[in-house]
């Protein structure tokens, strides 16, 4: 098995008052076992979208899936009866939150919410799912978890709470977790730690993370390779190696551009000027043609597709200049 | 836990002395004579007068008043003064009925309320959904006393289910069960409908918390992410609206008991107001305060055995 | 914003999203034809609703009397067409005076705090405490049946409910930036409650205005019903079945006619209310 | 959630049971379905409610009766007495009693202590709601153990009528009053066909058969006297064979209907209660007669009996109800007639019409005619500002002074006198020590009704009541309207074991013949 899962042209659509309108257009990448993808890209432009559709955590009503195909291990997410996605999800899929306060249920306790997730999906008994999750919270370097077991989440902080989410993802050892920007609501000094900590775990659980954050400096750390989103569509997904050397969508340059870096000299630093294109008033075309610095060398109305680079074939980018 | 009960009680002493005194001096401008209830229509101004100093009516109110609270911090609500019997056992007689008509109404409420409410958040917008909600809707505006005769038109006339008294022999299970049905249904009406109403607006709300999220996304099944996940923290509100609500179902268990002709506090604070009975009417009022009091306790003590977040504090 | 705009923008908005709810257009729709039949009463109804038919006593309904006679051979529908108007009079009324003396006691405690509003609110506690209809009963049983008694017993009943609305978000937007900045210029304590916090309860205040209404309609019935209503030969909804109840087996006309007309008034106001609150309530606003 | 669970599994299995149970009955209990919500009294002395005045009778013996189902004051027959004799003077009446009647329970047996005990508490002002018709008894003696003296301090017009089983004429056991005390009020022992077995307040009262009643053992075993203050459950109730026996509706055209049913006898009896509508002379405008005068045309006797109905009601020509001794048929009386009305008023400064104030109870024998009573002075002009109340507030306020027309109805002993004393002589002047209920201030008969107390020729009594009758009327004090029955329905099978003509009871009295057939 070459790639644990592989997206192709996933468009989904959201209902607004007035209609539907696309919410993520032709996302295509693709993920090798015990590989880490980072999504990166400003909020709203479909990050965690996409992660929510392949998860099939999108809302009932008011979205839809209108194209594409995400294998994951060799079967189609999107079009897999429900309950089989839904036992793959928690299990060899899982997902952690950005909010860890509000995503554990405050009125159980947090033990028996980890407990939950092995009981439902590995066949065991009460006992042993308790064991289990026992376990997971030593893993995650909970202290003293025993006696933490039985404590609801109001009663711990918010890092504590990140860790019992991720030993709820990992309860099942799965082989893909999504980390939905797990460290934004958290201190500086806590987000070091929790980054660690996934790092460490995915290394010993082999599984591969598709790890969404809208912070280049996290994506330099924990990713091997980076999709760059862009307004619902990837603009350009390249090893971190290669994007950070040599990002060759005007976006990702763009978006290098305008962060401080403790490592270089700042006077370079540029906002990127204009508006994101809303929802429902999406260009035909290039997406980034308003704002684009190269605009006077292109034209607006045709889309690019997202192509492989002459140079470096496993460098993608969607812009008709880089062809 | 305990010392919470007790704080709690003893902040309700303010209120419900409030109320007494509030009733106390009220009853006593109305228009009215105990007095002449007694002793009928054909008595003589000299006898009322006699009788009134007998029983104590002639008396300055303050006076009165003095001995009344007197008499209730021993928990003695004092003697009617239509009957002579102590308040306490008339009271205690019809207590059960009253209880017993409210807790079923209650419970059948939230046992069919809570279901649907659930059913109409879950396919909202459907047709099933806008049935219930509309349904939940006219369920609210019945007056009781309309829903009332309804149903004992439709069930004890025409369909004969039912008798028309619902006066049941207390040590009889069945026969107390039988005659309960329609009055417990005619209460829980509009309890349901409050149900119904608050589980399903704030299921929704639920529903859209990010716990639930987490929980889909740990592959949980369906319904255990509706019925553990999110109806527990939905309950909240519902509870709230049950405990809000308890003095419409005060009123409206006084009405009902009118219409199926049911023993019960309500038709007995009636015939105290008719025959002016200010020690009854007294009484009656401590014990409804009282009630509510106790009822916005349990509401209280239920949070804490829903959500542990207002446990700990 | 100056005030009037910031009135002005509350009703549109609120227009729009009113708009997008059409059972709340049912509600008012209802409500409107059942205003306009008691509005137009002395014009539309058939019969003069005190006029005595002795020998047509309980009649079924024919074309004569639409809705039959009742137990003095008055025509009922003539007497359900005045009945709305008194219920209509009634639970405005009450609401309104309830809605006044609620909103300006809850402000105004929440407003000052201290010891007054422990005062107000607490008294407010003790009227709560006694149930709706058992403090109606208490309040007619003294002051004596009359419209305007059962007018007093019911809005007493709601000014708790009222008061208790409009003082928490006095407390929240008196420590507001804008209410401290108006109490640095000198501005009167009325003032900044009509101007800048008003405005932020209104909303709320016309959803409860609309269910209170209902329960103040259905409360009025319930007292009529018991025999506390009006007094004769006045028309009320409530009375009408009070009256019908003891010939329910042989004329249902007289009684289950006008509980009908109670059910669709109450239902009415409850669908508006429900409509004004989708409309008014930001959380669902933004949902949608 | 397993305790949930079971709590409605519980529930649900116990309301299918509760279907499948049917309540039985054991034999020959007659269950009544009586008017009232509850008991004000059980101490005879003192309630004069219809609800409780019904089922003393049936607990209760007085020294003297009424055959049973009239009311002939010719028809008087031995209770508790065997024998009586009256002195020449009429002053001195000395009753034989009856040997070896039994209390109920283990009171004992009837002694001429227990009469002397009962006679002298209930001319007692606080033990006695009836004490002022013992006011000429001057003294009550034991002379042995079964034979009483009563001395009168002067005539009164009919004595028999206070010592016969109505109000203060029951007997009570002296034994158990006093063993009793407070309780006595509530637990009624007397020498009756039915002794008391429980009372349950707002529900009912049970009575068992009295095996050792002195005229036999009752036929019907046990009594549940049931309160159902409403009239369409008493009828619901009937028709579901939930009662026996019930309180009717006094109204023409729901006995017709209920006669159209199988398995009903309605029985419609005397003794009628008389309404008069007293005008209240001390409230203006109706101080000036031409007013009283107006408003006595505009009333309408015969709309009211109409309304009411033939079958159950009858226009009433004097203020006495018919039937009663001294009753007149030659009194003054006002034609229906709203032209002449109006014109009276026109003369009286008002042709503009009027407004009057009056209050009325809720119940509703006196309200509904009241609200028709209003419509017809509506018709003439006058605005009838009716306000309606409990029947406590009602009583309190028509004594206060607060009501200018009172509509009143009563049955009284069918002596003329108890209604003209009690209604329009002037010590009765309502709000006076001595008031009782005369609502119009009327004074105008005042020599009439006191002299006739003390005629001996019974001829001119009767002279000097027709009398007072034609000047109350003549000056309207009270308009006469109609009469009004009392009216019972029971199932076809119940048979009273007499022709239920008239009840002073107000109710039919079930005695030891009562029985189903």
């Amino acid at each position: 098995m070459k790639y644990i899962l592989e997206v192709k042209d996933l468009s989904t659509a959201f209902k607004l008052q007035s209609g539907w309108y696309p919410a993520t257009t032709d996302i295509s990448f693709s993920l090798k076992p015990n590989e880490t993808l980072a999504i990166v890209g400003e909020s709203g432009c479909g990050k965690s979208v996409t992660a929510f559709s392949l998860m099939g955590l999108l809302p009932e009503h008011g979205s839809r899936i209108d194209s594409g195909t995400a294998l994951f291990k060799g079967e189609d997410l999107l079009t897999m009866p429900r309950e089989k996605l839904r036992k793959i999800r928690g299990s060899a899929m899982t997902m952690i939150f950005q909010e860890p306060m509000t995503s554990l249920n405050p009125v159980f306790t947090v033990g028996s919410q980890i407990a939950e997730a092995v009981f439902y999906h590995m066949n065991v008994g009460k006992a042993a799912a308790k064991k289990r999750a026992l376990e997971l919270m030593d893993m995650v370097k909970i202290p003293d978890p025993v006696n933490r077991y039985d404590d609801y989440p109001h009663h711990l902080s918010g890092g504590m709470c990140q860790r019992i989410m991720i030993a709820m993802s990992l309860a099942c050892e799965p082989d893909l977790v999504f980390a939905d920007e797990p460290t934004t609501a958290l201190d500086v000094t806590i987000q070091a730690q929790m980054l660690y900590l996934l790092h460490e775990l995915k290394e010993k659980q082999h599984m591969s993370m598709i790890f969404i954050t809208h912070d280049l400096g996290v994506v330099a750390h924990v990713a091997d390779r980076v999709a760059v989103m862009y307004a619902g569509t990837i603009v350009e997904t390249a090893s971190v190696t290669d994007l950070f050397a040599n990002p060759r969508h005007p976006y990702t340059q763009a978006l290098l551009k305008s962060i401080p870096r403790l490592d270089k000299d700042n006077k370079d630093i540029s906002p990127i000027q204009g508006m994101v294109p809303s929802i429902d008033n999406m260009p035909e075309g290039c997406r980034f043609f308003d704002r684009c610095e190269r605009k006077d060398q292109c034209r607006s109305d045709i889309l690019p597709q997202l192509m492989p680079l002459k140079d470096n074939p496993t460098q993608l980018v969607r812009c008709l200049l880089c062809e | 836990m305990l010392q919470y009960i007790i704080k709690r009680l003893l902040l309700a002493i303010p209120i419900l002395l409030a109320v007494v005194t509030l009733v106390f001096f009220v009853v006593r401008m109305a228009p009215g004579d105990p007095a002449q209830v007694i002793l009928g229509d054909s008595a003589s101004h000299e006898s009322l007068t006699a009788l009134r100093a007998e029983l104590g009516l002639d008396r300055p109110v303050i006076v009165q008043y003095g001995e009344f609270l007197g008499s209730l911090v021993q928990g003695d609500l004092g003697n009617s003064i239509i009957r002579k019997q102590s308040i306490n056992s008339i009271i205690a007689d019809v207590l059960p009925y009253t209880v017993e008509l409210t807790l079923a109404g209650v419970l059948l409420g939230v046992i069919i309320g809570l279901p649907l409410g659930v059913f109409s958040a879950v396919y909202r917008n459907s047709l099933g959904d806008y049935i219930t909600r509309i349904g939940s809707l006219i369920g609210l505006s019945f007056p009781a006393f309309y829903s009332g005769i309804l149903l004992l038109l439709a069930f004890s006339v025409y369909l004969g289910w039912f008798p028309v008294i619902s006066d049941p022999d207390m040590d009889n299970l069945g026969e107390r069960l039988h005659m309960l049905v329609l009055p417990a249904i005619n209460l829980g009406l509009i309890m349901m409908a409050y149900v119904v109403r608050s589980a399903r607006s704030s299921l929704l709300e639920t529903l859209g918390e990010d716990y639930i999220r987490t929980a889909k996304a740990k592959g949980l099944p369906g319904i255990i992410i509706l019925y553990k996940h999110a109806l527990k923290n939905a309950l909240i509100p519902v509870i709230t609206i049950i405990g809000l609500y308890i003095g419409v179902l005060v009123g409206n268990s006084v009405l009902t008991e009118i219409v199926f002709n049911r023993p019960g506090l309500g038709k007995l604070i009636l015939s105290a107001l008719d025959e002016r009975d200010y020690n009854l009417l007294q009484g009656l009022m401590v014990i409804y305060a009282f009630l509510i009091v106790l009822v916005n306790l349990v509401t209280d003590l239920t949070y804490g055995m829903v959500d542990p977040r207002i446990r700990k504090q | 914003m100056n005030t009037i705009a910031r009135f002005k923008h509350f009703g549109t908005e609120t227009y729009h999203v009113f708009n997008r709810n059409k059972t709340s257009w049912v509600g008012l729709l209802l409500l409107t034809i059942l205003v306009l039949l008691a509005v137009l009463a002395p014009v539309i109804a058939p019969y003069d609703p005190v006029e005595q038919h002795i020998i047509q006593r309980l009649e079924p309904p024919s074309a004569e009397f639409l809705l039959g006679t009742d137990y003095y051979g008055r025509d009922v529908l003539s007497r359900i067409i005045w009945g709305c108007r008194v219920s209509f009079i009634i639970g405005s009324v009450s609401v309104a005076i309830a809605m006044f003396f609620g909103t300006i006691l809850g402000s105004m405690a929440g407003y000052k705090g201290g010891y007054f509003d422990s005062f107000v609110m607490g008294v407010m506690d003790v009227l709560m405490s006694i149930p709706t209809l058992l403090m109606g009963l208490l309040i007619v049983a003294i002051l004596g049946p009359s419209q305007a008694n059962l007018i007093i017993a019911l809005a007493l009943t709601m000014i708790p409910r009222f008061a208790r609305i409009a003082r928490a978000p006095t407390i929240a937007a008196k420590s507001k930036v804008y209410v401290e900045a108006c109490q640095a210029m000198g501005f009167s304590d009325i003032r900044i409650l009509v101007v800048h916090i008003f405005p932020n309860i209104l909303g709320e205040l016309m959803v409860m205005g609309s269910m209170w209404m209902a329960t103040a309609v259905r409360t009025e019935a319930a007292l009529s019903f018991i025999g506390l209503g009006v007094n004769p030969p006045t028309a009320t909804l409530g009375g009408m079945i009070r009256e019908g109840f003891k010939d329910i087996m042989s004329a249902p006309w007289a009684s289950l006619y006008p509980g009908l007309v109670i059910l669709v008034i109450v239902f009415a106001a409850n669908l508006l209310g429900d409509g004004l609150r989708d409309a008014l309530d930001p959380k669902l606003r933004n949902e949608k | 959630m397993i305790t949930r669970k079971s709590v409605l599994g519980c529930l649900v299995s116990l309301l299918v049971l509760a279907f499948l149970v049917t309540p039985g009955f054991a034999e020959n209990v007659l269950r009544i379905g009586t008017l009232g919500s509850d008991a004000i009294s059980l101490d005879p002395h003192m309630s004069t409610k219809t609800q409780d005045k019904i089922i003393f009778p049936m607990i209760f013996n007085g020294l003297v009766r009424f055959k049973p189902g009239t009311a002939d004051l010719n028809s008087i027959e031995a209770d508790l007495a065997e024998s009586w004799e009256v002195s020449e003077d009429k002053l001195v009446w000395t009753f034989k009693l009856r040997q070896g009647v039994q209390f109920h329970g283990d009171y004992g047996e009837l002694t001429a202590e227990d009469v002397v005990f009962s006679l002298n508490k209930a001319a007692e002002k606080t033990t006695s709601s009836a004490y002022k018709e013992y006011s000429a008894v001057k003294s009550v003696e034991a002379v042995d153990p079964y034979t009483v003296k009563i001395t009168l301090s002067e005539k009164v017009p009919f004595f028999l009528g206070a010592v016969i089983n109505y109000h203060g004429g029951f007997i009570l056991s002296k034994k158990a009053s006093e063993k009793l005390g407070d309780k006595a009020a509530i637990n009624p022992v007397g020498t009756g066909p039915f002794a008391f077995v429980k009372y349950q307040s707002k529900r009912f009262i049970e009575l068992k058969a009295n095996d050792s009643y002195f005229r036999g053992k009752p036929a019907i075993d046990k009594i549940t006297y049931r309160y159902m203050p409403d009239e369409a459950t008493r009828e619901l109730a009937f028709d579901k064979d939930e009662v026996d026996l019930f309180y009717g509706r006094r109204e023409a055209r729901w006995v017709k209907n209920q006669e159209k049913k199988k398995n009903i006898v309605v029985d419609v009896f005397g003794l009628g209660e008389l309404r008069n509508l007293h005008l209240n002379t001390s409230i203006k405008p109706l101080d000036d007669i031409r007013v009283r005068q107006a408003i006595a045309h505009a009333v309408s006797r015969e709309g009211l009996v109409t309304f009411i109905g033939l079958e159950v009601a009858s226009a009433a020509n004097s203020v006495v109800p018919a039937g009663y001794l001294g009753h007149s048929d030659s009194a003054m009386v006002y034609k229906h007639d709203i032209a002449k009305a109006k014109e009276l008023l026109a003369q009286a400064g008002f042709a503009k019409g009027l407004t009057i104030k009056a209050v009325i109870t809720k119940v509703e024998s006196l309200r509904l005619p009241m609200i028709v009573i209003q419509e017809q002075l509506r018709l003439a002009g006058i605005t009838l500002d009716l306000q309606v109340v409990e029947h406590s507030a009602f009583h309190k306020l028509i004594r206060q002074n607060q009501s200018s027309l009172v509509l009143y109805g009563a049955s009284r002993f069918p002596v003329a006198d108890v209604y003209l004393s009690q209604f329009f002589l002037s010590s009765s002047i309502v709000g006076t020590p001595t008031g009782i209920t005369n609502f119009s201030h009327a004074k105008v008969a005042d020599d009439d009704i006191l002299k006739a107390k003390t005629e001996v020729d019974s001829k001119n009594q009767i002279a000097l009541w027709a009398a007072a009758q034609d000047k109350i009327q003549k000056d309207v004090y009270a308009i006469p309207l109609f009469e009004q029955y009392q009216v019972w329905c029971r199932k076809s099978n119940l048979d009273y074991g007499y022709k239920l003509d008239n009840s002073l009871s107000n109710g039919p009295l079930i005695t030891e013949k009562t029985n189903f057939k």
